[in-house]
C-alpha cells in the first residue's frame, strides 16, 4: 500500500549523482544518495550535526517526503535513513549508538511489514508493526515543537531585565534593642569584674535617691543654676516621695554637687550648682 | 440580628495619604525587590493589615501607570515585579559585558519535556528524545534555577525525579505552568518547511 | 531554534520621539542598572552619538521628573543610580527584616553604670568596671538621646556627671528608674555567693 507512496526514490535522483555501488548496511543495500544530501562535505556535517537524534533526522524525512505519519512508507524511509547514517560515517562523525540502534528498529518494521499481517479479531484492530515508531515520532515532535514555543516567550536576561533599584541600607538607621534584663545582666558582668579588683566598694544605694538626685541637678540647671528650696517640692506627690527628694537633696550637698545658701533665720532657703559657671562645657 | 450596623462590616480604615501613598509604597517596594513580591509580602510591609482586595486593585491601577512607560509591573509564579519592555533590550544589551543565554535545541527539548511531562527522569526524556542526554545540558538547567530535583523514582538506582521550578515560569513570564504555551495537536501531514533542521 | 522573533537580530530602532524616547531610554538603562552607570556607559548603548551636554541635560530632567516619586535619581562617584527613597526604608525594613543590631558589651554596662549609679563621673564608670571607657561609647549613649549631662562634680577638672533621661526610661518601657530590675541580691557586698555566675 504505501511503499509507493510520493517519497522522493533514491532512483529519482538526478544522473550525475554520485555513482553506486554504495555499501550494504545491516544487509540492506544502499542506493544513490537522495538529491538533497549533494551539498558540499563540510555543510553536510553541519547539516547531520544539526540533528538532535535518530527521530529528529527520521521526522526530517518524513516531512520532507510530506507523507502521513500515520502511514509511513517503511521501505522508502529506511533506506534513506541508512544512506544519511552511512553519510555520517563517511564523514567519520561520531555515530551514537542511537543511530545505529534506529536503524535496527526501523529494518525490522520493515521486515514485519512484509510478512501477512493478521486479520483483526472481534473489533480488536491488528497492531500495526510501525505503531510504536509513529508514537514515539508524534511525541517527539511534539516536545519538539514545545521546545520551539518555549523559546519564543520573553526570556529574562535575554528579552528583559528584572529591576532592581539600589536600596542604600544607610538610609535606615537600625538602633540597638535594650531591655532592663540587659542592664541587669551588664550589671552582673561589671560586678564579676569587680570582685576581681577587690579594691572596688560597690555599694548598695536606693536607687529611688539616684533618680532624684539627677533630676533636681536637672531642674537646677534648668532654672539657671539658682532655685528657691520650695520649688524643688511638689507636697502633691506625697510624703515619701518628698523625703526622697529630700534625701537625694542632702546626698548632693554632701557630694558637694550643690550648696545651700540661706541670707539669714528663717529667709528663703536657696539652692545653688556648685559647677555653674560652667553648665555648657 | 438584623441589624446593619455590626462594627465589622465597616471597611478597614484608609492608610494615612491614602491609595495614592499606598500605591507609591507598593512601587517603592516592587522596584527595589531583589524577587518577585506576593500578596502575602506585600501585606507584611504595612503595620496596618491591608485588604487582599484593595491591594489587588492598586496593584492593578500601578500597573496602569506604568502602561506607557520603559517598565512593565508584572504577575508571574512568585508574585508581582518590575520588568523592562522588550523594546529596551538593544540598549541594555550593549551595556551588558556578556551575552544573555541561548540554550542549544538539545537544553531547550529536554526543558520543555520536563516542563509538559514532569516530573521525569532522565531516562524518561531520553526515551522520548531518542538519543543519550548529556548531564551538562541538565546541568545548565540547574545552574540557571530552572530545574530542580524533587524526589527519586523507586525504581534500580532510584533516578533522580526533574521538574520545573518557580523561577523558572517568573522567568519566562508565567504565573503557572497552565499558562505554558498548549501542546500542539500535531496534523499527520505537516508543512514541511517544518521539517528543515534548526 | 529560529531567533528571528527575539529583538536582538535586528538593530537598535532609531530614535522615532527624538528627547522624549532617548530619556526613556535612559529610564529603562538606570533602572534595571546593578550599579551606577557613568556618562561614557550611557552614551555607549546608543547607536548614534549621543552629545554629552544633551545626555547631561537629559538626566538632569529625568532627575526631575522623579522629584515627587518614590525614587531618586542622584550622581554618584562612579555615575548615575536609581536609589529608593529614605521615607520607604520602614516598609522594606518590615517586608526583609534584618537581625537588629547589638550594643557592644562596653556600651550596655556603661549605661547600666549610669542607670543605677547615677549622676556619675566617666572617672567614676571607669572605676567600676575597672577599665578605661572610650568617649566613642558616651557619645552612643547621648546620640540614642539616653544619657545626659546633669552637671559637674566640683573636683579637679570639673567633671561632668551622666544621668539617665526620660526617653531611656520610655525606651525602656519604664515609669521610673526604681523598676530597673533589683539589683540587691546581686551586690557582692551583701553576698558574695550571688555574684558569681550562674
Amino acid at each position: 500500500m504505501s511503499e509507493n507512496a510520493t517519497i522522493e526514490a533514491p532512483t529519482d535522483a538526478p544522473a550525475s549523482a554520485a555513482p553506486a555501488p554504495l555499501a550494504r548496511i545491516y544487509g540492506e543495500p544502499l542506493a544513490e544518495l537522495p538529491a538533497d544530501l549533494y551539498v558540499p562535505p563540510d555543510a553536510m556535517a553541519v547539516m547531520l550535526e544539526a540533528f538532535e537524534g535518530p527521530l529528529d533526522l527520521l521526522l526530517y524525512l518524513i516531512r520532507k517526503a510530506n507523507v502521513n505519519v500515520l502511514d509511513i512508507p517503511m521501505a522508502l524511509l529506511t533506506e534513506q535513513y541508512l544512506v544519511y547514517v552511512e553519510a555520517m560515517r563517511a564523514q567519520n562523525l561520531e555515530l551514537a549508538a542511537d543511530y545505529l540502534l534506529m536503524a535496527a528498529i526501523l529494518i525490522e518494521i520493515k521486515s514485519r511489514m512484509l510478512l501477512p499481517r493478521p486479520r483483526a479479531v472481534a473489533g480488536d484492530e491488528a497492531e500495526d508493526p510501525r505503531a510504536e515508531l509513529v508514537r514515539r515520532l508524534i511525541e517527539y515532535e511534539q516536545m519538539k515543537r514545545a521546545a520551539h514555543e518555549l523559546n519564543e516567550l520573553p526570556q529574562a536576561e535575554r528579552d528583559f531585565d528584572w529591576v532592581e533599584v539600589w536600596v542604600e541600607k544607610a538610609l535606615l538607621r537600625r538602633l540597638p534593642e535594650v531591655n532592663p534584663s540587659d542592664l541587669q545582666a551588664a550589671w552582673r558582668a561589671i560586678l564579676r569584674q569587680a570582685k576581681l579588683h577587690t579594691r572596688h566598694q560597690v555599694q548598695r544605694e536606693e536607687l529611688s535617691v539616684r533618680q532624684h538626685m539627677a533630676s533636681i541637678l536637672r531642674q537646677l540647671r534648668v532654672a539657671g543654676g539658682f532655685v528657691e528650696f520650695c520649688q524643688l517640692f511638689d507636697p502633691g506627690q506625697g510624703a515619701p516621695v518628698v523625703v526622697v527628694h529630700f534625701l537625694a537633696l542632702l546626698e548632693l550637698a554632701r557630694e558637694k554637687l550643690l550648696e545651700m545658701t540661706q541670707a539669714e533665720a528663717f529667709a528663703p532657703l536657696y539652692l545653688r550648682l556648685c559647677d555653674e559657671r560652667s553648665d555648657d562645657a | 440580628m438584623s441589624e446593619a450596623t455590626t462594627p465589622e462590616a465597616s471597611p478597614p480604615p484608609a492608610l494615612p495619604g491614602g491609595p495614592e501613598a499606598t500605591k507609591r509604597v507598593l512601587e517603592a517596594l516592587l522596584l527595589s525587590a531583589r524577587e518577585p513580591l506576593s500578596l502575602l509580602e506585600l501585606r507584611r510591609a504595612f503595620a496596618e493589615p491591608l485588604d487582599t482586595q484593595v491591594l489587588r486593585g492598586l496593584l492593578d491601577e500601578l500597573a496602569g501607570e506604568w502602561r506607557e512607560r520603559p517598565l512593565e509591573l508584572l504577575q508571574v509564579a512568585s508574585g508581582w515585579r518590575f520588568r523592562t519592555r522588550g523594546e529596551y533590550m538593544p540598549y541594555l544589551e550593549r551595556l551588558k559585558p556578556e551575552k544573555p543565554p541561548r540554550y542549544s535545541r538539545a537544553v531547550l527539548e529536554t526543558l520543555a519535556i520536563i516542563a509538559y511531562r514532569q516530573p521525569v527522569t532522565r531516562g524518561d526524556i531520553e526515551d522520548i528524545r531518542g538519543v543519550g542526554v548529556a548531564t551538562q545540558v541538565i546541568r545548565v538547567l540547574e545552574e540557571r534555577g530552572w530545574v530542580d530535583v524533587v524526589g527519586h523514582r523507586d525504581t534500580p538506582g532510584r533516578p533522580a525525579l526533574l521538574a520545573t521550578t518557580k523561577k523558572f515560569l517568573d522567568d519566562l513570564g508565567l504565573r503557572n505552568l497552565s499558562e505554558l504555551p498548549p501542546l500542539a495537536q500535531l496534523d499527520p501531514n505537516l508543512d514541511p518547511a517544518d521539517a528543515s533542521p534548526q
